[in-house]
């Protein structure tokens, strides 16, 4: 499909082509934009010491957000890792739950502000509670999708993690349980090149960690994580493949982290500014925005429209979280076992 | 009535079964675990009825084992996962301690893991350093866990009942010499044992012996024999060897005021040493004598050789002895 | 002579390059130990010093980590592998318990594995449940392992480097709180102080207190404060909580008469429970009250939202009291 | 090269090819020969009731043959599994040794009767010590090579282990590290079909072993584990390699397992008596030997010689080793720490 505008050049219609309508589209900038704009204020804050860390998500969002809009959000089980703050709000965490989660306060959904940041659960939106040792999660995922297996639910269950993570011993054995059993998994690896400092060469050197698939007699596939269209088109193959029967996939996201690895970190000692200047230069926030515009589907009154609903919304909870009650001390002691009444 | 009378294997195996059947949620995993019945045969029969979906033969990967099944416990399954030898459910560790015993902490109580770890654990066996390992003590510090080592057969299934229908986490660690051992009567109605509960396997007036798995049965045999000595002594099975059940302990201690704590473990740092410090912090007045340990060498594990084994492992004359000079104290 | 001031992380850097310098077989590894110095510095400079071939970065991999170490060991090196919190040696629990701790014993001498771990621990520093932890009771029941927790700079450094030339395995825990907390005098010069020992970190008559790492420093402050009211408190260091130096927890007990047991782990299982035991053991007709253990309730780990974090955690107000309440016994 | 033999069809000389002499040809089957003599008598006096114990070789004694010989015997280091009968023999243990660790007597070089037998030590031929818990092996492995990386030593470290075992977590730890820092390590998975009762198709889902080796971005090659030559030429190319400093090589032996899992298995309760039948036809020992005679190397004077050189020692190793005294009780309490005197 190829639109004609004026004064423009024609630029290829990509997403009619994946079945998606241009409200999907804007959709998955929205919530590209919400992470986005969440993150950014959520280092003002830090440096402003009203948060005391932050893990972000910057130079992800599209991948994630792609990711998710190619699942059944209404049915699929998800893992999202620490830095997934596009797939969540995307998979239906509100910004004002994602604030809370930052504060740390009572009425975070993950944890109640029992654990840092970014390490999301939700059980109502079937999202799994989630550690910080990294990979854990791969084998919980293998665990649903063997449960719905057995009981014959016919679902999908979605696992996230870095790179780096890609080297622990339960990626490689939740890979094979999956593959052996023919489990319904997607394995989605964001690739952002670094693990805290450690570059990609020094963390593993395979060309593509999509490549660890055939060791497994999975599916892989390796795909611009800028681009949440690749990213919807990869996890919708891998999704229907699963509902298929044809068992996991592993999906390589080649992205970048443009932020320091958290608040803590200063990446001035391990790369330079040019480098990450570069990578900025592909920012999917920004030129999944201009393909957008290019295909007329993102106007300038929409974009303010959302740009200012998100920095309302943003405002609002970030109040309502910095003045949210934290849990009662008292309850540090609780939920150690099933409390009977 | 005549109850039947099952070695400790059977009654694990007969627990197994009978969950299987109550509750469709109920599934096994594990190596070998499905045709071969398990390396012990302690799954022996469940493929054959209950088919290779939930009796399953999982790759040889311990922390997929435990982390696969922490992942069906929060789908709401509730499975049964077989470490093949506890000696190797430690490349499961991570998944154990930091997965399974954090999840309803961690999510403030959205999350659950209602998972039964079985491990095959404990000496006497021939099966060198990594058959024959006592491994509560790893674990037997970590909140959100609970441990549990039955002795009887009729412990076995009660325990094994209840630590399926747990909703938390479980290790229930099964003593492997003890599997065709000791026979016992086990009824055939269904009954769970309280998890947390220690059980006063004979009452005594001289001498409180504190233990858990075979060692229970030393115990009782020393017992038996003291009696014709004339000297009384007082068993408590903690089977629950973490949490402890401390009243139980506090009041077992009382009892005689001579306590001797009793494990095959190696000695420091293992459970008993926290019995003793529950009867340090709550019996200093009731003691009629210092509290005695007695317990493996403070050595990895024991020898393969059987001249070695004998020498590692504790040995009931031993249990006899310590006994006897608590109760000439 | 005025002693240089070193922060407690500066003291591990500096017997760090000092052990590097002094045996070509000593080298580090670990996760961003490189380029990045450590996420908490604790290697910074060495890897300019000695280059990526002795400062390596490795994949994010602890069992390899672990594992790697302990074949290197094997070589004849003596590696420094780095945990980069302790909360994540879990998924090497295997290669330290089952391999670096078992090799000596199970080659009757013939193989041995002289690698230091180094792992920061410990809370109060906002990390929620994993980055807060005290991993210490999980190892402290592996014989072959010895396990190391320094309470100052001096400490540190003497101990990392005794540590380092150690032919068997050592996990050397630091605590991250005390990193740059803590400073205290650091000889210039090369010391090592003998694993296994404890340490009077001050001499009293009314209460004796054993702990270790930064509940060392509460201690030290209550006793301050209780001097004031004319309560005179003896502060022991374990220093080395695994294996423990018996010989110097009776003899701190038998001083006085009182014994709080002080940790900042969670209670049950913990390493002041072998000492309770030891104690209960040798000391009955010693004391004058039952022992105190003061420790983090038995829940999984402290969480990170600041109230909550504050409850979890052992305060200093709390030491004070219970010294109190054992000298108004 | 091809040699006519009166009233024999045209035999290729293999061994030739490679540049391997009569004579080394000869010893390789030696070794082999001598593996499966052992490992029957052990399983006799398993019957006798003279040990407990006995874990078995028969059908990977080629592959662990040929490997041997493809190192340097006076040079590399080894960590071994517990099959790896025919691997030890090659490498330098004696049969009267072999016979002492399986009587688990005090001059069992591996541990003194420490640990069951099968598990092998050896400090003086540079041989690791191996621990029960599967695949632990393969980080020393790596271990060793990084330290003669750091040390300047020009060497190979060999490990070996079962396809099950290449499941583990270890497995992929050990060889991601390695291809990372591109030591010379040689991964040798002794494929034989089954995990104690569990069958290929149930632990991975992959076509080869060696597939996973892309996945670490290494060398990766599958050859037939009852030819001893193609183990040999599989693990010089491997040898090579490393030495060359292109890093580590992940290598899959098809073989087949000829007998339960240990002496405490019934392998009836899980396959069939014809399928181990069909995989007896292609028994190395058997078909190496027809070779060794099609191309005239190995006469029946000398196969006598062997059979009878092999049987004699066996005899007399297991007399000593039976009347050979066990370590003293009282050592159960030694070497757990350094000692010092
Ligand atoms: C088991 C474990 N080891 C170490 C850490 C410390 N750590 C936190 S994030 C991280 C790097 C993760 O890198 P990667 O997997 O590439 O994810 P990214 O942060 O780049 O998204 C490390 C080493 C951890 N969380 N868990
Ligand atoms: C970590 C661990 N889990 C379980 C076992 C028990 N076990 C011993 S051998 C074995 C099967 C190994 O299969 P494979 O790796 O294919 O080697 P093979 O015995 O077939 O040569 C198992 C499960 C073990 N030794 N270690
Ligand atoms: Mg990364
Ligand atoms: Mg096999």
């Amino acid at each position: 499909m190829i639109k004609a505008r004026s004064g423009e050049t024609l630029v290829k219609n990509r997403h009619q082509n994946l079945g998606l309508s241009d409200e999907v589209v804007l959709s998955m900038y929205e919530n590209m934009l919400k992470a986005r704009r969440v993150d950014e204020r959520l280092w003002l804050l830090n440096r402003a010491g009203k948060i005391p860390f932050v893990v972000s998500c910057q130079g992800q969002e599209s991948a994630q957000v792609g990711a998710a809009f190619g699942l059944n959000r209404e049915k699929d089980y998800v893992a999202p890792y620490y830095r997934d703050f596009g797939f969540v709000f995307a998979w239906g965490m509100t910004i004002k739950e994602m604030m809370l989660n930052n504060f740390a306060k009572a009425e975070d959904p993950s944890s109640a502000g029992r654990q840092m940041p970014g390490h999301f659960s939700y059980r109502k939106l079937r999202m799994l509670s989630h550690s910080s040792p990294v990979t854990t999660q791969n084998p919980h995922a293998v665990g649903i999708a063997l449960a719905a297996k057995i009981k014959g639910d016919d679902l999908v269950s979605f696992v996230d993690f870095g790179e780096g993570s890609s080297n622990q011993g339960d990626f490689h054995e939740a890979a094979n349980f999956a593959a052996v059993h023919k489990l319904p998994v997607i394995f989605m690896c964001e690739n952002n090149q670094y693990a805290i400092s450690v570059g990609l060469k020094h963390q593993l050197a395979c060309a593509h960690v999509s490549d660890r698939a055939i060791g497994y007699g999975m599916f892989g596939k390796s795909f611009d994580g800028n681009d949440p269209l690749a990213a919807y088109a990869a996890v919708k193959e891998a999704a229907d493949r699963a509902h298929r029967g044809e068992g996991p996939t592993l999906l390589e996201a080649n992205c970048y982290r443009l932020m320091p690895h958290t608040s803590d970190d200063n990446d001035m000692t391990y790369r330079t500014k040019e480098e990450v200047n570069e990578a900025k230069k592909h920012d999917g926030v920004l030129t999944f925005a201009a393909y957008l515009r290019s295909v007329g589907v993102l106007t300038e009154v929409r974009e303010k429209e959302m740009e200012d609903q998100i920095r309302n919304e943003i405002d609002e909870a970030t109040d309502y979280a910095e003045n949210a009650p934290f849990a009662d001390p008292d309850s540090v002691l609780r939920y150690v076992y099933e409390e009977k009444n | 009535m005549q109850l039947p009378v099952l070695s400790y294997i059977e009654a694990v195996t007969q627990a197994l079964d009978e969950e299987m059947s109550r509750d469709e949620n109920v599934f096994v995993m594990g190596e070998d675990v499905g045709k071969r019945g398990g390396v012990f045969q302690a799954t022996k029969g469940l493929y054959d009825k209950y088919g290779e979906n939930r009796v399953i033969d999982t790759p040889l990967a311990e922390s997929a084992i435990a982390g696969v099944g922490i992942g069906a416990a929060m789908y709401g399954m509730r499975p049964v996962a077989e470490m093949q030898f506890s000696d190797f459910m430690l490349p499961a560790a991570n998944q154990i301690i930091s997965e399974a015993a954090k999840t309803r902490y961690r999510s403030n109580n959205e999350w659950s893991v209602p998972m039964t770890i079985r491990a095959p654990f404990g000496g006497g066996v021939h099966g060198g350093l990594y058959h024959s390992q006592s491994m509560e003590a790893i674990f037997a510090n970590v909140p959100g866990l609970k441990i549990v080592i039955p002795s009887t057969p009729y412990d076995v299934k009660g325990l094994l009942k209840a630590s399926i229908r747990d909703n938390d986490p479980v290790i229930f660690f099964e003593h492997k010499r003890a599997y065709r051992l000791i026979k016992g009567e086990v009824p055939v109605d269904d009954y769970t044992i309280p998890l947390g509960t220690a059980d006063v396997k004979r009452v005594g007036t001289d001498v409180t012996v504190i233990t858990y798995g075979l060692m229970v049965h030393y115990a009782m045999q020393a017992a038996d024999k003291l009696a014709a000595e004339g000297i009384s002594t007082h068993i408590l099975d903690l089977r629950t060897v973490y949490p402890l059940d401390k009243e139980a302990i506090i009041e077992a201690a009382r009892k005689t005021g001579k306590v001797l704590l009793l494990t095959e473990d190696t000695k420091e740092g293992s459970v008993i040493s926290e019995a003793a410090a529950i009867i340090a912090e709550n019996c200093l007045f009731d003691l009629d004598a210092p509290i005695r340990r007695l317990a493996a060498p403070d050595a990895p594990a024991m020898p393969y050789a059987g001249p070695l084994e004998h020498a590692f492992m504790v040995k009931p004359e031993q249990v006899e002895k310590e006994i006897r000079n608590l109760a000439e104290f």
